[in-house]
């Protein structure tokens, strides 16, 4: 498979619908845990409206439909997931628009381009215990498959769904330090990030849906998974 | 929950809809955004200020629309900065030709939703300045958060722009006001007690029976330290102290003082720490100009005070004293 | 005790010394009578209206001195009724030519110090008339009490007789005021937790996490009954079911509606009840003129809250319409 | 003893003053068990009043002083107990002008005008729970006392001092129907009043300083004259 089609994009955000909307208590409960609780009702708001205005969505090509989804999202979620999914959908518009599909190296780029717009958005790092620590591995793990070649999207997707499950245990014991969940300062240690395990999650989907075969590593994955 | 709720998912719209019930010529609320504007809307030929943050901080921030104070504002779900759209249709909404002065707390979420709404907003030529506010001095260069927060001092902002916008002055004049302010006013504030925000239906964070977060946030953030609750005297000089030797305000300043309830601490409990605050600052050789005490920026029903010093000078000074009009009736 | 205290017993002196500190120019403490009149004293060309009552009910009473609000109030501890001297030096502060209206809240301790103060004062020569309000709905004919209560209605009796006397109406149309007032106004309210007074430590009552006392007074006592927590909108039914048919309040009345917080139930909340009430009145054709939201009558800590009715005509209108100062100052 | 000296009325009041005093805690714990618990604090104000100004005070006759101790507590003296203390000591007051001594029928004279006073002020009945049910049988005592004859203090005090106290136990299970205590409705029946109980105790206390033996029946004036 040389090249992503737009239908391989639209069925991944009607797939990240189903995983937002079916863990929307769940996200909530591991929120509660450090943050305020919130993320995932805000999250769910906002697949919940995307879900809704699918129908009228403009598909005429894949940047118009990111755009409109980034506007859906800015219009209905609030807290940080608001500007955080928002920017990364607006600026993964901008590199597709008039698209009808992509190259493994521009949706890598597409990821890439959402991670420089989050970061420029929220200031946060690697290592600041935010969904960029699920991000960042994945750009990197598609920027090794484009480097050697691959262009077997199950492959890259196993690999990348591998690196944001390694994300939730590896940053698990960072206390963090963007966000809500660094106001509670220490408290944050020894939770997962939701952020982190929403990233997680919608990956292992995409892999299931891809009939890529994979268990999850990070027990809230596998539970978000179930 | 010992609460006045509906569907807790409701509680933001439906407190709301009771302002601007109890408002029907003050206020205009626009339910899709979570919106509150004057109802006389925006002036060309004046500046308009707007804000928008959580919910639970009332009177902050939609019940400081009104001549004088804020020409609109917006609010997310309790304790979640409002989405991007919201903000930019505000700042539509208040749109003027004199510009638009975009007054934003210094929380993650804040300045997120509203940087992405200002961008959009001057995209389309709508003409603006945004600024920071940064009072609280309880965590002092924090390497976990985006730097200090914006708390009760926010007041004085909104009141000293508000009144220099309605006096006519320019874009670039009444931002200059809102930095005076800010750099020259300081809280800091005590929790005796978490709150429980309606759709988490728990509290925010577990404290002691006889313990109290001294430097706590106005979402429940931890603050300098935990420890057991002292007297009244006590807490008002460690607040009145630690204010104080920020700036530093020093002896013959001219200051305006306000002693902040947090929710769920009754009025006479704030009277007891201001005639202390009133005591230290005569000693400290202030001069005590104004003073406020009430609520201003809560926190839900948080039981806790704050404590804000601003520096005044002739400007700041009328400012203030100008006359204004808001949701909050008295009599 | 969650609470900001220094020494329990002088707790009600020291809230008093952050009114007074807090308002110089408005209001005199007298530290030894737990008194504060108006700095500018009594005028003899005008009616004076004095009151006092127990601590714990803020801005009721003390917070309520002002021009064209209360001549001057006295407190006792918290809860307790003014010492009788403490009433009988506050009618003799506030003596004017015109005489003064005592305004008394129904219970045993405040009706048998204003008695014995009244008698005194008016063996002196001092020109005075008493009365008595009544306004809680809660319990009726009871055999166990002095009567009805007085609670938030409380604040209109003031507003609106102050507001007379500040006109210069004399003493005879000043009580014909008080008077129809408290005929025309009637409360009700729930308590969801009991208050802490400082000097006991502990709350007054026990009450269960999921429960509410409907009907509660404001010192804690008993009202129609404890019941489980219902929402928002029940709790604001009943409570407006209640008031508006006990006169009964009827179609094409015009009204002031009040929604009070009784100390620890965040304003969000209260204007979640607001909406509600809004909407009933409106529903049953009442003309809503005025409305007030916030703390009127509290019970220190408690949360919960109480809807007043007050029917109004052209001359209560007026009277409520007019300007008054009081030592609440919201910007 | 036919007459009743100033000096002995003036002992009654220090007497009853160290009784107060000695039991302020414990009268305020008994106003809270159905009242609001003041009651202890309210009463030793005003005796501490008349203890610190004790040398001061008017004593050039019965009357006079005893209405210089009734403006004492009204100065001093908040809730209910301040009206109706004050109200009984000017009662008796009034009865005792110019007086330097008092007989037994005038003693229970200013007894009968200090309780109407009391129940004209506060409009309290027989079987309302309050002080007037220890005042009440009190003065009944008494008026037995004067038809009998009887000129001995000591016998009457004793007397006095058993009615009252059985006046605690027989109110114990009543609801109170009037004052703070009256509030808390159907809470108020198995608490003893406090009032009763300071009358009571304080009679027993007059006794014991009069070389009167007498044991206490009620529990809690056996407590508060330990
Ligand atoms: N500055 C940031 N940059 C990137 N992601 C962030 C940032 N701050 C928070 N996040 C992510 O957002 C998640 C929380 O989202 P949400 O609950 O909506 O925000 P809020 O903290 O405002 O309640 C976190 O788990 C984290 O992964
Ligand atoms: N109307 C009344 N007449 C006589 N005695 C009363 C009356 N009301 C209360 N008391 C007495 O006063 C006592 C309580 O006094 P106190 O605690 O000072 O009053 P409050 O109820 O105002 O707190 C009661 O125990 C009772 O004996
Ligand atoms: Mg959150
Ligand atoms: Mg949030
Ligand atoms: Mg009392
Ligand atoms: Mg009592």
């Amino acid at each position: 498979m040389a090249e992503i089609s737009q239908g391989t994009i639209e069925q991944a955000i009607q797939t990240t619908a189903e995983t937002v909307l079916r863990n929307e208590l769940y996200f909530c409960d591991l929120d509660g845990l450090a943050g305020d609780g919130d993320f995932g009702n805000s999250l769910a708001t906002g697949f919940r409206a995307i879900k809704n205005e699918w129908d009228g969505i403009d598909k005429s090509n894949i940047g118009a439909m990111l755009l409109k989804i980034s506007m859906i999202v800015s219009k209905n979620v609030g807290g940080s997931s608001g500007p955080i999914w928002g920017t990364g959908f607006m600026k993964a518009a901008m590199l597709t628009r008039g698209k009808r599909a992509v190259t493994l190296p521009e949706l890598t780029d597409m990821v890439g381009a959402a991670i420089e717009g989050i970061q420029a958005r929220g200031g946060a790092q690697r290592g600041d215990k935010t969904l960029l620590d699920a991000l960042l591995p994945i750009h990197e793990t598609l920027q090794k498959h484009c480097e050697a070649g691959d262009t077997d999207l199950g492959a890259a997707l196993k690999d990348c769904a591998e690196a944001a499950d390694k994300a939730v245990d590896e940053t698990r014991n960072l206390v963090a330090h963007r966000g809500r969940a660094s106001q509670v300062g220490e408290r944050s240690a020894n939770t997962p990030d939701p952020g982190i395990v929403a990233i997680a999650t919608i990956l292992q989907d995409w892999c299931k849906h891809h009939g890529v075969e994979r268990t999850p590593t990070a027990p809230e994955v596998a539970k978000a998974t179930a | 929950m010992k609460k006045f709720v509906n569907d807790p998912a409701q509680f933001v719209p439906e407190f709301m809809q009771g302002i601007a019930d109890a408002n029907p010529d003050l206020l205009s609320f626009t339910p899709e955004f979570q919106m509150i504007t004057r109802k006389s809307g925006p002036s060309n030929s004046k500046v308009s200020v707007v804000q928008g943050s959580g919910s639970g901080h009332e009177p902050a921030h939609v019940m400081a629309v009104g001549p004088g104070l804020l020409t609109g504002a917006c609010q997310g779900a309790v304790f979640a900065a409002p989405p991007v759209d919201a903000c930019y249709e505000t700042i539509k909404a208040c749109a003027s030709d004199a510009g638009t002065l975009v007054l934003v707390n210094n929380y993650q979420g804040d300045r997120m939703s509203w940087d992405m709404a200002c961008e959009m907003a001057e995209a389309e030529g709508i003409k603006l300045k945004q600024f920071i506010i940064n009072d609280d001095v309880a965590v002092k260069d924090s390497t976990w958060t985006v730097g200090r927060r914006g708390v009760a001092g926010n007041f004085f902002v909104i009141k000293c722009c508000g009144a220099a916008a309605e006096a006519g002055q320019d874009l670039d004049a009444v931002y200059a006001i809102a930095d005076k302010v800010n750099n020259n006013v300081r809280t800091m504030g005590v929790a005796l007690t978490s709150c429980i925000p309606p759709a988490k239906g728990t509290p925010i964070f577990d404290i002691g029976d006889d313990e109290m977060e001294v430097g706590v946030g106005i979402h429940g953030e931890p603050g300098r330290r935990r420890e057991k609750i002292t007297n009244a005297d006590a807490i008002a000089d460690e607040l009145f102290d630690a204010v104080a030797q920020d700036i530093p305000f020093n002896s013959g300043d001219r200051v305006a003082i306000m002693v902040n309830g947090l929710g769920g601490t009754p009025i006479t409990e704030l009277y007891v720490l201001y005639a202390r605050v009133h005591d230290r600052a005569e000693k400290a050789g202030y001069k005590i100009v104004r003073n406020y005490v009430g609520e201003y920026c809560t926190s839900l029903e948080m039981a806790g005070a704050s404590v804000t010093i601003l520096r005044l000078d002739d400007e700041l000074e009328k400012l203030l004293a100008a006359p204004a009009e808001s949701a909050a009736r008295i009599f």
